[in-house]
């Protein structure tokens, strides 16, 4: 396995006095994509706004490329290469498709992707740019978010319930996009509810339940009952 | 037995998002209904709307013989509606008792000793009487939704709604869940419930509706809505060979 | 063994700031017999701000509404108090009371049109109807137009007869004021639509969804807080003698400084407005010579303590030493009988 | 013509409520922010411009190529330093803290300029106009809102053509999602306050030419800026202007009824107009 | 051991009435010097002891200090002056808590009616002294009636106590205008701090007036002055009170400033003398300015003249320990000072007397303005110092 691009340590998250994580650990090897799953509530959501800073840390908890960034500001995360594609989409309801998207390329690394990359990789949003990003189908508007985030040509990009709310077609044709995506050596962590959908793209999984990792292994060779059990505490 | 509940042709959309499309049904009373759907199908939406919390686009809601599709939140509480939240909203600065008393006086509308003694009496049953004097916002999720539970009951409802409680509970704890749900229904409450911990929706509910995108596309027994093709490809993301 | 529960509403600190608290008011009330002139009038002025701040206190801080424009019933009190005993001739007790039921009256229809507004939109909504009360009076020429009345001295006079009566009079009203404020804001939020306010504020969507009337909760505590603050506003002008529109109806004086009060006191707590009241008028004696200088480090005072201790100094206190004088709450109590 | 010339008058004081409110306007829809200080940062400004006057001998409206500058570093310090603590849900701290800037300046220029009313000498331009028909515009009220159109159109500008808005709207739209794009929201906001305050620089430069100051008259303009703020719909920059033009064709039509209920129609203008549109006449998004 | 008698004063100090106030420390530092040595009353020396307290320009804040001064401080007498956002407060809370109150700088109608005050009944404790209405309309009506120009007048009052009671249909300028055949155009009471005056100035057009007169402050005029100009509105001659009684406020007009016109109450001109330190009107205006730096303005000898009377008051008063001798010593001042006689045995009404007033005009000289006083005929003993300039 090669060197881990994202590791945590020993993760804790609080939303007021309220724990939502208790001690997390955690790798992201570079290149791998790696599945999160658990129930609603579990913590899944949490732990990636954790990561890119949206809920502060004590710096060492979380280290990205050999840097601490548990305690940084998210910009400062966001221009280090770590991108999200936020649950429900998140879209920037006053900006067009394309500003949408050119807003994701604001921390200016280079690499692979710029705007006519993505419409390449999404050719409906090209037709679309200058739409409201609210009037677009949920679909479409996961594509953009999926789009804004690769604009900033992140090493690890990170996607929370990348299905969620869409119709299985249009589940089919995002996941179609994955390979792509990852393709190109760029690390991803998956947020997904439908696991069958999670096992089968990632390299290794872990399943959180009431904020602790309760199962970590390689996707291909966790079994049905082994997640069942992680995920509800059922015996 | 009357019908408590009805939902006539009720629609709501947020844009482009439908959440509830036509949709139809009636509750007996004293009946418990199970409610299927995928992430996102518009279950919770579906909660609100019966609440009040959202109102309709088109459509009806009668609750015991009154047309309340109108109505406030809380004239539908306090005439009987009570229900937990899916993400549980605790009164975070208050107490858990406190939490309960709220719900046992403003919508129960009970004064006193006797507000006092319905929550003490309703914690002990959710085992969180132990917790009583601990700031609600300090909870953890568990006991949080078992505060949920703990307001919707001190309401003294005729209908309880439950949204996803079970969820993240171990085997005993969903036991002991299961066995307090049966007891409420027991005691002549109507009850729709919400939830993707199957086998615990299976043991109490005579009914089973499934919702996707907003639309019922299934009503029945449970056994036999489980058992359709439909539902295990919608559900449970168990595709049919494609 | 079996455990016996019992629910208590109150802790020893409180039980032990209750004797203390009747103590303080029975050497209060005797101050007329004690105390100079000057700290009798000062001491009024002083219960007569605390009454403000914590009506205010309960209006924002308990129901949520943040209103820079109480200056309106503050100015319409006053103006009740000169307007019903200069023409119809009652006696200023029976007008003071009375600006109190005017000013709630009036505060229906405010209400139904600035609820429509909500957070900084409600803030600016309420300052505007202030203003709109000023404006209004301004054109009263019988009151004085812009350039305000005196109270003629035959009414004030008519109160008590000789001067220290009067002042001990006026005393009286103050601290009553005040007492009685103090104690009504209590007991409501010990009371059922108390925890329905404590509930609203801490979440609306649960409120509505445990039978809560939101609307009608927050309606009547600010006709309620309106027709008190009112009461308190004849009080002002009682003490004053004098009204103008300008006077009566100023943002600063009867809704800036009240909110300094109760946010450096602590708002949403019953004790904040009343140790908010003190720091102001310890501030207030000790720097107001400096003029413009007491002014800016008032301004200074209320950035950092927002800034360093939001919740204000009894919010540090409470939460450092867990202690509450004025218990709202309850508490469990197992009792082990065997 | 009573009555036209009340209209265009009116139209014209629009234009210097309009510019009054554009800077809250803007900081109002980016950040929720509700500055009471802004009526004295206007008097700053204009104080500013006097001393900048006096010192360089320059005539004031040359005289805002000093101040602003100066305002704008005044205002992105302010927020970075002070206002960026205050945001949140709660609409207190930011209430509170602006109010106690807002007493700061007005005793701070009281000390450093006296209580005396001063005024800036525009020479020829103070006094100059034109004839229009029957009517007679002054030179100074038509530059106003002329200065007050453009700079609405530059802000709209700004704000819908170029990255610095999209990060506005962006921030504006949802804080943390915009952070994960690398924005830095307390320097968008900081950009904000600065760009409101060196619209309040040209506010005050025009007001003081306009007519004299004292360090207290911040907070009886600040209302109307407000008002056309809120008349317009949060964060609609055009609708700001219009709203300005109501308050001010409000006012002057008042006053041709009764002089002394010129105030008194504006603010009724604006409490008739919210209780039939409680979000403005044309609400960006709601609010 | 000397007794001490403690004088209270109230002032605004700060805030938008400040410019009256402005020479308060040179005035005041001057009678403290002249008051060290105490003061003799029946043969025993008193300390006068001063404190002075800042109204802050607020008619409430003017109260509380006034009520702090005489409990907190117990004063025996307690003097102000400034407009009646200032006098008014203090007085009544003079007359309410018995003590003794002597106030000026203020015309009488507003102290007096704005007080509600009834004629013939008058007040307890509280005295007062400045010039009238009917002083001032007179004074306006010499000065215009030599000027030649058109009597059609345009009258600009707003709703304060001043505008109030100098645009009062039977106790303001109304009446003695229409009297004296000017023909006067008033719009109505605008609100302080006006944005706009273009009703104003369109009323004002149609009738043809040449003549603007009324009460404002100074922001009020220049925003009018201004918008005049802009609408081709431009009146011969403009006397206006309040707002051109100070240097600064017609400084800052610029070019504008020139030829505009006010009443006079007290200038270095006025041929007074002190009762005090014997200065002359002169003698103490320039002292001001070489104190200072800043040119001199009216109220400095009003101010001074406040405590002439308190030094009569306390030199004459029977018992000094006793409130009620002390009130009782004011109404029976007879003495010449520096703004002119003060003698409430004369006065127009109960507890008010009056100083002379002439009307002047503001005439740029070389780079620097000065308040020329064009007509005197009402107190001929004030010289006239320039001719009235049409504008
Ligand atoms: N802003 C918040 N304030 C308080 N508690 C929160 C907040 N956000 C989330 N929580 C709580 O933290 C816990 C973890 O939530 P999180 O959103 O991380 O779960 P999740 O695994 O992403 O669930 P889902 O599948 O529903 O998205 C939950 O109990 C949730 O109620
Ligand atoms: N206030 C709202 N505004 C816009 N969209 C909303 C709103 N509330 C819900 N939605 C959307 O409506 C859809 C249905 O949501 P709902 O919460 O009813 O789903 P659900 O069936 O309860 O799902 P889950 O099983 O995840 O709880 C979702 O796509 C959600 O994002
Ligand atoms: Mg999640
Ligand atoms: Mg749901």
């Amino acid at each position: 396995m090669s060197e881990p691009i994202l590791t945590l340590a020993g993760l804790d998250a609080f939303y007021g006095d309220f724990q939502a994580l208790f001690g997390v650990d955690l790798t992201v090897s570079e290149g791998e994509v790696l599945a999160i799953i658990g129930a609603n509530g579990a913590g899944k959501t949490t732990l990636l706004r954790s990561i890119s800073g949206l809920i502060g840390n004590k710096a060492d908890q979380v280290q990205f490329r050999g840097a601490s960034i548990g305690a940084e500001r998210p910009d400062v995360i966001a221009q280090m290469g770590l991108a999200m594609v936020p649950e429900g989409r998140q879209l920037f309801p006053s900006l067009s498709v394309e500003e949408n998207l050119m807003i994701g390329g604001r921390v200016n690394r280079k690499g692979p992707w710029n705007l006519q990359k993505v419409f390449d990789l999404f050719p409906i949003l090209e037709e679309r740019k200058a739409q409201a990003s609210t009037s677009l189908s949920g679909g479409q508007q996961q594509m953009v978010a999926i789009g804004r985030a690769l604009m900033a040509n992140p090493d690890l990009i990170m996607f929370d319930e990348i299905s969620l709310g869409l119709a299985p077609v249009i589940i089919r044709d995002i996941y179609k996009a994955l390979p792509g995506i990852v393709g190109g050596g760029m690390s991803a962590v998956i947020v997904e509810q439908d696991i069958t959908k999670a096992l089968e793209v990632s390299s290794r999984v872990y399943c959180l339940q009431e904020g602790r990792v309760s199962l970590e292994g390689k996707s291909d060779a966790v079994s049905r009952e082994d997640i069942a059990r992680a995920y509800f505490g059922v015996e | 037995m009357t019908q408590i509940l009805q939902l006539d042709g009720l629609s709501k959309a947020f844009g482009a998002v439908t959440v509830a499309d036509s949709l139809s049904y009636t509750l007996k009373e004293g009946e418990a209904l199970g409610v299927l759907g995928p992430n996102g199908a518009g279950k919770t939406s579906m909660f609100n709307l019966i609440t009040g919390t959202l109102q309709p686009n088109s459509g009806h809601i009668t609750f015991a013989g009154e047309d309340i599709t109108s109505r406030s939140a809380a004239h539908r509480s306090r005439s009987g509606i009570a229900r937990s939240f899916q993400v549980p909203q605790p009164f975070t600065h208050m107490t858990v008792f406190e939490n309960a008393m709220v719900a046992a006086t403003q919508s129960a509308g009970l004064r006193g000793h006797e507000a006092e003694r319905l929550c003490i009496d309703v914690l002990e049953q959710t085992e969180l009487l132990d917790k009583a004097n601990d700031r609600a916002g300090g909870l953890t999720l568990l006991n949080r939704k078992r505060l949920e539970l703990t307001r919707a009951l001190c309401a003294k409802p005729r209908l309880l709604l439950l949204d996803e409680i079970a969820g993240g509970l171990t085997e005993a704890e969903c036991t002991s869940l299961i066995a307090t749900i049966k007891s409420i229904h027991a005691s002549g409450v109507s009850i729709i419930w919400i939830e993707h911990v199957v086998h615990a929706l299976m043991a109490v509910v005579e009914r089973l509706i499934v919702i996707d995108f907003g639309r019922k596309i299934a009503e029945g027994e449970p056994k036999a809505i489980m058992d359709s093709p439909e539902v295990q490809a919608i559900y449970l993301g168990i595709e049919a060979d494609v | 063994m079996k455990t016996d529960i019992r629910i208590s509403r109150t802790s020893n600190a409180a039980k032990v700031a209750a004797i203390l608290a009747a103590l303080i008011v029975v050497i209060l009330i005797a101050a007329p017999y004690w105390a100079g002139r000057a700290d009798l009038r000062l001491m009024g002025e002083i219960f007569l701000y605390l009454a403000l701040a914590s009506l205010w206190n309960l209006l924002a801080g308990y129901a949520g509404l943040v209103s820079v424009g109480q200056q309106a019933y503050v100015g319409f009190g006053g103006y009740m108090l000169f307007a019903l005993t200069i023409f119809a001739g009652l006696p200023p007790l029976v007008a003071i009371a009375l600006a109190g039921v005017l000013g709630a009256l009036i505060s229906i229809p405010v209400a139904a049109l600035i609820f429509r507004l909500r957070g900084a939109y409600f803030a600016i909504g309420t300052w505007v109807m202030a203003e709109v009360f000023r404006l209004s009076f301004a054109q009263v020429s019988a009151l004085g137009g812009g350039s305000g009345t005196s109270l003629p001295t035959d009414i004030v006079r008519s109160m008590a007869d000789g001067r220290s009566e009067r002042e001990a009079l006026a005393y009286w009203l103050a601290l009553g004021a005040a007492l009685f404020v103090v104690t009504t804001v209590y007991l409501m939020l010990r009371s059922r639509k108390g925890l329905a306010l404590t509930a609203i504020r801490d979440n609306e969507l649960a409120s509505a969804s445990l039978g809560i009337d939101i609307w009608r909760t927050k309606f009547v505590v600010y006709v309620v807080t309106s027709g008190l603050t009112a009461v308190i506003g004849a009080l002002i002008f009682l003490q004053k003698l004098r009204i103008s529109p300008d006077a009566a109806f100023s943002v600063n004086d009867w809704t800036a400084f009240v909110i300094f009060i109760v946010v450096i006191g602590g708002i949403g707590t019953i004790e904040g407005p009343i140790i908010g009241t003190l720091i102001f008028f310890l501030l207030r004696e000790t720097l107001a010579d400096l003029g413009t200088i007491y002014l800016m480090v008032l301004g200074l005072v209320a950035i950092v303590v927002m800034l360093k201790a939001p919740q204000g100094v009894w919010g540090f206190i409470s939460q450092r030493f867990n202690l509450q004088l004025f218990p709202l709450g309850y508490r469990v109590e197992r009792h082990k009988d065997s | 013509m009573d009555f036209l010339n009340a209209v265009v008058q009116g139209t014209l004081l629009g234009g210097l409520y309009a510019l009054f409110a554009a800077g809250l306007s803007l900081i109002f829809g980016v950040m929720r922010l509700v500055n009471i200080a802004h009526g004295d940062l206007i008097v700053l400004a204009a104080y500013l411009g006097l001393t900048t006057t006096v010192v360089l001998g320059v005539h004031p409206v040359v005289a805002l190529i000093v101040v602003v500058p100066a305002m704008a570093g005044i205002g992105y310090c302010l927020q970075r330093g002070v206002l960026n603590h205050t945001l949140g849900d709660d609409i207190l701290p930011p209430l509170l803290v602006t109010f106690g800037l807002s007493v700061i300046i007005q005793n701070a220029l009281l000390e450093g300029y006296s209580a005396d009313p001063q005024k800036m000498d525009a020479g020829a331009l103070e006094t100059a106009s034109v004839a229009l028909g029957p009517l007679s515009l002054g030179v100074l009220p038509l530059l106003t809102f002329a200065i007050a159109v453009a700079v609405i159109a530059g802000l709209q500008w700004v704000f819908y053509r170029t990255p610095l808005g999209r990060a506005f709207r962006a921030t504006s739209d949802n804080q943390d999602i915009a952070q994960l794009m690398g924005l830095n929201k307390r320097h968008v906001f900081g950009m904000a306050m600065a760009l409101s305050l060196a619209v309040t620089a040209v506010a005050g430069i025009l007001l003081g030419i306009r007519t004299s100051f004292d360090p207290s008259v911040g907070g009886g303009r600040l209302i109307f800026g407000f008002e056309a703020v809120i008349i317009g719909g949060l964060g609609n920059l055009w609708g700001t202007l219009v709203g300005g033009v109501i308050l001010g064709v409000a006012q002057t039509v008042g006053a041709t009824i009764n002089p002394g209920w010129q105030l008194l129609a504006g603010h009724i203008a604006f409490l008739v107009i919210l209780a039939v549109r409680p979000n403005g006449l044309f609400p960006r998004i709601s609010g | 051991q000397t007794p001490t008698l403690r004088v209270g004063h109230v002032s605004p100090r700060t805030g938008p009435l400040a410019g009256f106030a402005e020479a308060d420390d040179y005035v005041l530092g001057a009678i403290q010097d002249h008051f060290s040595t105490g003061i003799e009353n029946n043969g025993k020396t008193w300390n006068i002891e001063i404190i002075s307290k800042d109204s802050q320009s607020n008619p409430n804040r003017a109260a509380e200090v006034a009520a702090d001064l005489i409990l907190g401080d117990e004063v025996d007498i307690i003097v102000a002056a400034s407009t009646p956002d200032t006098v008014n407060p203090v007085s009544d809370q003079a007359e309410i808590n018995e003590v003794p109150c002597i106030t000026t700088d203020c015309p009488w109608q507003p102290y007096f009616f704005g007080r509600n005050g009834v004629p013939g009944q008058g007040f307890d404790y509280t005295y007062h002294f400045f010039w009238g209405l009917e002083d001032v309309i007179a004074a306006f009506l010499d000065m215009w009636d030599s000027s030649g120009v058109a009597k059609v007048v345009g009258g600009l009052f707003p709703n304060d106590a001043d505008g109030n009671a100098w645009g009062d249909a039977e106790l303001g300028l109304p009446k003695p205008l229409a009297a004296a055949g000017y023909d006067l155009t008033d719009p109505g009471r605008y609100q302080p701090l006006n944005d706009d005056f273009s009703n104003y100035i369109n009323a004002f057009k149609e009738v043809g007036a040449e003549i603007v007169t009324g009460n404002m402050i100074a922001p009020d005029f220049a925003t009018f002055w201004a918008q005049a100009a802009q609408q081709g509105f431009n009146p011969k001659i403009v006397t206006i009170g309040k707002a051109l009684l100070f240097p600064s406020v017609i400084e800052s007009l610029g070019d504008r400033g020139d030829g505009l016109s006010s009443e006079v109450w007290w200038s270095p001109n006025h041929p007074f003398n002190s009762s005090l330190t014997g200065a002359s009107s002169k003698e103490l205006a320039d002292g001001y300015t070489a104190a200072s730096g800043r040119p001199w303005t009216q109220p400095i000898g009003f101010k001074h003249a406040l405590f002439e009377v308190v030094a009569d008051v306390v030199k004459r008063a029977a018992d000094l320990e006793d409130y009620e001798s002390i009130a009782a010593a004011i109404p029976e001042t007879k003495l010449d000072t520096i703004v002119g006689p003060v003698d409430w045995s004369n006065g127009p009404i109960n507890n008010v007397t009056k100083t002379p007033l002439v009307a002047g005009q503001w005439q740029k000289e070389g780079d620097a303005f000065d308040l020329k006083i064009v007509a005197n005929s009402h107190a001929p003993e004030i010289a006239t110092t320039g001719e009235l300039r049409l504008l």
